[in-house]
């Protein structure tokens, strides 16, 4: 394939090496390359926030980055957050516990983006979460059930 | 005897009358019946012998599944209505 | 999206280097929030994606009291909107650099881009405006600088020559008793592209208005600096009638379109809403301080 | 049927969902997750035109580009004649099906597709696609209902003549059907009323929304087997429709249903996945269709815009004395609109002596139109419900009270002429009444007006036909396998509904989707129905289940099946009391039993119970900008039976959020070239979380008496109220009476400074 770039990144915690076209974006190398499906396509214009990962401690729209701009990057991704086989992070607990999903295909996207709030903010008002989560587009929930799961996993997450 | 609820844009056939008595132990035979009473009847409900797709029957308030085949319970009263899918 | 190759500099010169051997077959990447779209859908076309986010040049954010406001063209909104100094010199640009998109979009977008992109409706521009700013532009012939009001010339298209880059912006230090507000009108509460966009900055000397500007968003062709109207409010207090004429004044000036955002009749009614909006705005933040 | 008076261990309950932790760990397979080996990526060339001739189609350069492998135009597909066929509970026109799949002569919409490419990457796709030269001839185009419908209108299919018209004509025409129900006399009526109150709507097209784009991976096999997975709301529905358009048996191809990321009844049509076994014949390799958001937009299944104009008088009682409406809807560029539900829905609260409603399908140069979430009731009710808020305000009247004045009950005859069997509107009406919410004072907002406003919807729910399997494993628990693709929580449902009879914790229970090979035919997720429907077949296999379970244990004591009774996963001999085993006792035994139990049923059952809502919304109006912010909600819902109460305030308030993205911003707009110029989610504007509060729920029971244990479906109704309930709380705040959706910014601003 034409000019592909040998790019070296560090992904969920482990080096990752991998050969990507300039013009494929983050998105395309984590589901089509790396087989890391976690990260959805939802709109490829930034608008809808399912590709949402996080890049050395922000959260971005994995559509909007391009292969090459994470050499020598963090990446996290939905399919880091457990902290191992038997326990799911706080925030995948309790989206479980409040029925924060329903299709579940924004899910990924909308725990990443929490996370990334969490990590910054560990005591969100509910106006924070909502404007945190903004980026993130849910059509069947209504976010009621997402923004009591985000409170609820940062109360248990303070040990409130 | 079952109560037939005319639709209104099939009440041409029936001279403007909105409703009507039939006999028929089946749907098939019901219509049949509305079909002498009202030449014409049949056509507006039935395609390819079966009810047409865009028709649904209501016998007592449930729209029924038989199709033609449907039995009739005497004294039951008769809606054709549009079929509905949903989303 | 076509294929291209991809450079990452670690210097101006290096850059320069790049964009001059490419020209117009070139464009720089920074967020890439506005370019990567443009580029699946097929608007813009380039050979070479220079990636500009590691020129330390382009990074710089730095502030003093003489010469002012240094801020580099690739600072991402989410460090311009956390950082104290942003946050209490100049609040109408740090709102506006907050007002881009989403989080995610705030994480990777900065004013720089934003300018170059060449959107009449950049949310930061009418606060670049407002605030005076002027654009540091380096090229191969060594560098020049422009005002921001004067950087876009049509949509998508800037005064940036094939070779050339924006580095910096040089906006003054704040004069006692001034202060400046950015807002934008929206259908939902994020996310959207600005409808109307206004930023306006205001120095008094007790309750007369002594220095004033205003910068429009989204109203015509390019972003524009609202000249008469700004000009009206100097020697007067700003009494409701003073920035109802100055809003009057904008509107004039405004000549905006029918799209799926709004409809010109709209729009021009906002321009009028919006301007008195960040005057009283801008007006209050000057006695805060 | 008795058990409603049950008292229940499982339903009612609050279990985590089966498939949580596969969705919230990443791990959950959509469509777009597929891959296989040798998988190569298509895409769809699209019209960029509104309507026009195809005069000629060259796709030579595109197929001599490196790595492409096959592509298609419509001359791939079989010469189909005109006819309505019934499939399952759908009516469908294989001929215009496969017009919309890839155009025929004339491209009907801007994003119709036209050909179709398949290569080695979806960049190479993309490229050939720009390769393919398409010559068109462009017509004139006609957009909205009122100008289609006129005698010199740009025709768009020459064939189509008006069903349901009460004469046979040959003229063509672009009113694909009409529809009228009537009774009583109007003119009586309105003569009897104090107050007459009349007012025209248009609402715009809007879209389902759903976050995932349609995709299809398909393997065409040389023995003329194919196997399709995609993410569809029916399995077995796009199994048909495959089948149909492509002439070939149905049971040659097999769906595997992925994961779908949301349908609201725009997934049950098919798009990509004919064109995906085409692409795969053609290139004996399998191959991934995945659409881009624009295509979603431009080219999948929106549901219409309307013309609506409704009449209504009352007395001073408050009693509705006569109601008269007409409204034509889009269909879009193949006719079935709506347009029937929205008629028989758009009265459908209230007890009405003298009514007559007129309802006009009709061609418009725009998507197909496709089911969305209580189809055809949203934008009707936003003409009767604030007529009908207009009606109360001036005879004084309380809105709640004066829909309580009028409600349907037991007995009451529909507008469409049935009666209703036991339903709860009137207890909507009640809850809502009584709710803390319409108790509480409005709030302030600086800056702002505030108003409260209310609406009632009615939606029939569906039946159609189920499967289900219960299989009882080695250690007592069960898997209960469906043929319904879990869209919002059904496995967990019906898995409750199994665990209930079966006396088993929920979490005993393993729901499975299957295959078109691997269950009974199911036919699509949608019209609420498969909690009532397929959860029926689950009540049924269950207890097939559980009769096989009583005979085992019966040859186990050599005592006859009658004398063996099960319980709470108890089986004991009535006879004698000593002899008792549990379910996991028994299941250890059944090889020296007779062998394993597996309990089977298929179900097509009636008695589906409609569903009431009624809602309450305060809002806060900027005079200045025309912007509205939803302040509070409180959506009220007969329910039936909440088999899982989280899933059903889920279902709840995802409906009221996306009435009230309906209600304020969402709209299709097209230039005038006939060209949709917001097709992306930024401009085409959803409610974010930040535009909306927290949606309170009030569940109410009331079982439906058609269903073993009384559910009803709920998905729907809960977005028809919205938009209606916000356009008379702008009406409370500021005075304007809104007739336009969506009621966006420009719209309320203009209404308001009119007004001053």
């Amino acid at each position: 394939m034409a000019n592909k770039v040998l790019v070296e990144t560090t992904l969920n915690g482990e080096t990752v090496e991998f050969l990507c076209e300039p013009r494929q974006s983050l998105l395309e190398v984590l589901r089509d390359v790396l087989g890391f499906t976690g990260a959805k396509e939802g709109c490829l214009t930034g608008d809808c926030g399912a590709c949402s990962v996080i890049m050395d401690g922000r959260v971005a729209c994995a559509c909007l980055v391009l292969g090459p701009e994470v050499q020598g990057k963090k990446i996290e991704t939905v399919e880091g957050m457990a902290k191992d086989g038997e326990n799911l992070h706080p925030l995948q607990q309790k989206f479980l516990e409040h029925a924060a999903l329903q299709c579940g295909i924004c899910t990924p996207g909308f725990l990443v983006a929490a996370k990334a709030l969490l990590d910054r903010n560990p005591k969100p008002t509910e106006h924070e979460v909502r404007f945190a989560l903004a980026g993130n587009l849910c059509r069947c929930t209504g976010y009621d059930k997402i923004v009591h799961a985000v409170m609820d996993a940062a109360a248990v997450m303070q040990g409130r | 005897m079952a109560t037939v609820f005319i639709p209104a844009l099939l009440r041409k056939l029936t001279g403007g009358k909105d409703r009507t008595s039939a006999t028929g132990a089946t749907l098939r035979e019901l219509i049949n019946d509305l079909d002498r009473q009202f030449p014409g009847f049949r056509d507006r409900v039935v395609e390819h012998g079966d009810l047409a797709g865009s028709v649904a029957v209501s016998i007592n308030g449930e729209v029924i599944t038989g199709g033609l085949a449907e039995p009739v319970p005497t004294d039951s009263e008769i809606h054709f209505v549009p079929a509905i899918a949903g989303g | 999206m076509r294929a291209f190759t991809y450079e990452s500099p670690r210097s101006l010169d290096q850059a320069l280097g790049l964009f001059a051997t490419a020209g117009e077959k070139a464009r720089a990447l920074v967020g890439g929030t506005d370019l990567l779209i443009q580029m699946r859908a097929g608007v813009r076309q380039p050979d070479v994606v220079i990636d500009v986010k590691g020129i330390p040049e382009l990074q710089i954010l730095s502030f003093d009291p003489q010469s002012g406001l240094r801020l580099g063209a690739a600072v991402p909104s989410c460090r311009i909107t956390e950082d104290k100094m942003m946050q209490d010199k100049y609040p109408g640009l740090t709102e506006a650099a907050g007002l881009i998109g989403s989080v995610q979009i705030k994480n990777r977008c900065s004013v720089g881009g934003n300018l170059c992109n060449g959107s009449p409706a950049a949310d930061t521009t009418p606060a670049l405006i407002a605030l005076d700013a002027t654009c540091v532009i380096a090229g191969a012939k060594g560098t020049r600088t422009v005002k921001a009001e004067e950087f876009v010339l049509s949509p998508g298209r800037t005064v940036l020559q094939p070779g050339e880059i924006l580095v910096e912006f040089r906006i003054p230090a704040p004069k006692p008793h001034s202060s400046d507000c950015y807002q934008r009108f929206i259908p939902r509460n994020e996310m959207d592209i600005a409808v109307v966009g206004v930023g306006a900055a205001v120095t008094l000397n007790g309750d007369t208005c002594t220095a004033a500007r205003i910068g429009l968003g989204a109203v015509a062709a390019t972003p524009l600096l609202a000249k008469a109207a700004s000009e009206s409010l100097v020697g007067k207090p700003l009494t409701e009638q003073a920035i109802a004429a100055a809003a009057a004044l904008a509107q004039q000036l405004a000549t905006p379109i029918t799209d799926m955002r709004g409809t010109a009749e709209y729009r021009q009614h906002m321009v009028g809403v919006l301007t008195r909006r960040v005057l009283n705005e801008a007006a209050k933040r000057t006695k805060k301080k | 049927m008795a058990t409603q008076e049950a008292k229940f261990k499982v339903i009612g309950t609050r279990p985590i969902r089966h498939d949580g932790v596969d969705k919230v760990t990443g791990r959950a397979r959509y469509g777009a997750d597929i891959n296989l080996p040798g998988l190569l990526h298509g895409k769809v060339l699209r019209s960029p035109h509104a309507h026009a001739r195809i005069k000629s189609i060259d796709v030579s350069a595109a197929a001599a580009l490196p790595g492409v492998k096959a592509v298609i135009t419509s001359a791939d597909f079989p010469k189909l004649k005109s006819g309505v066929v019934p499939l399952g509970e759908l009516a469908m026109n294989p001929l215009y099906m496969s017009m919309n799949l890839l155009a025929h002569d004339k491209v009907l919409y801007d994003g119709h597709a036209v050909a179709a490419v398949a290569a080695t990457s979806p960049h190479i796709a993309e490229e050939a696609v720009k390769l393919i030269k398409v010559e068109y001839e462009v017509l004139p185009h006609v957009q909205d209902v009122r100008s289609a419908m006129k005698e010199d209108a740009p025709i768009l299919l020459p064939d189509v003549r008006t069903s349901g018209a009460p004469e046979k004509s040959d003229k063509q025409t672009n009113i694909a059907s009409q529809v009228r129900f009537a009774r009583g006399d109007l003119d009586v009526g309105f003569k009897a009323a104090d107050i007459v109150v009349e007012r025209e709507f248009n609402t715009a097209m809007v879209h389902q929304g759903y976050i995932e784009p349609h995709n299809a991976v398909a393997q065409y096999n040389a023995d003329g087997q194919a196997t399709i997975w995609t993410s569809t709301q029916g399995a077995f529905t796009a199994r048909d429709q495959c089948g149909l358009v492509l002439g070939i048996p149905a049971s040659s191809i097999k769906v595997v249903p992925a994961e779908i990321g949301g349908g609201f009844g725009g997934k049950i049509p098919i798009y990509l996945e004919p064109l995906a076994l085409l692409l795969s014949k053609k290139s004996g390799k399998p191959v991934k269709l995945v659409m881009s958001r624009g295509e979603v937009l431009r080219a999948t299944g929106p549901t219409p815009g309307s013309h609506i104009r409704v009449k209504m008088g009352a007395n001073k009682a408050g009693k509705i004395t006569a109601a008269q409406v007409w409204m034509a809807y889009e269909a879009g560029a193949f006719p079935g609109s709506p347009v029937g539900a929205g008629c028989m829905t758009i009265l459908a609260p209230y007890d009405l002596e003298n009514l007559q409603i007129d309802g006009f399908d009709v061609l418009v140069n725009k998507p197909k139109t496709a089911a969305y979430r209580a189809p055809g009731a949203t934008n009707a009710a936003m003409g009767a419900e604030t007529v009908i808020d207009e009606l109360a305000e001036k005879l004084g009247i309380d809105p709640l009270e004066f829909r309580r004045i009028n409600g349907a009950k037991e007995g009451t005859a529909q507008p469409a002429g049935p009666k209703y069997l036991r339903i709860g509107y009137l207890e909507t009406v009640e809850a809502a009444k009584n709710s803390a919410h319409y108790k509480s004072p409005l709030p302030k907002v600086s800056g702002k007006l505030v108003g409260r406003g209310v609406a009632s919807g009615f939606w029939f729910n569906a039946g159609f036909q189920s499967s289900a399997t219960v299989n009882i494993n080695t250690d007592g628990t069960a898997n209960v396998v469906t043929g319904s693709p879990d869209i919002g929580g059904s496995r967990a449902s019906c898995a409750m509904i199994a665990a209930e009879v079966l006396g088993l914790k929920a979490e005993e229970v393993h729901p499975v989707v299957a295959d078109t090979e691997s269950i009974g035919h199911t036919d699509m997720t949608g019209g609420s129905r498969v909690t009532f429907a397929t959860g029926y077949a689950v009540y049924e296999a269950a207890q097939d289940a559980v009769n096989q379970l009583k005979q085992r244990a019966a040859t186990l004591w050599k005592a006859k099946p009658e004398e063996v009774v099960f319980q709470d996963g108890v089986v004991s001999r009535t006879t004698n009391g000593q002899e008792s085993m549990s379910l996991k006792e028994l299941a250890g035994k059944l090889p020296r039993a007779g062998g394993p139990v597996g309990g089977r049923a298929s179900v097509n059952p009636r008695g589906v119970g409609p569903a009431f809502a009624t809602h309450v919304v305060d809002v806060a109006v900027d005079p200045e900008t025309g912007k509205v912010d939803i302040l509070r909600y409180t959506a009220t819902q007969d329910v039936g039976k909440a088999v899982h109460p989280s899933y059903v305030e889920g279902q709840m308030q995802g409906a009221v959020a996306q009435g009230v993205g309906w209600a304020l911003n969402e709209e299709y707009f097209y230039d005038e070239k006939g060209t949709l110029r917001n097709a992306g989610f930024l401009d085409y504007r959803v409610p974010t979380c930040l535009d909306l509060p927290m949606i309170e729920t009030i569940l109410i029971e009331v079982p439906n008496p058609g269903h073993p244990i009384g559910i009803r479906g709920v998905g729907e109704v809960p977005i028809v109220p919205p938009p209606a309930a916000i356009a008379n709380a702008i009406y409370r705040a500021v005075g304007v009476r809104m007739t336009e959706l969506p009621m966006s910014p420009p719209k309320v601003a203009k209404a308001v400074l009119e007004k001053k």
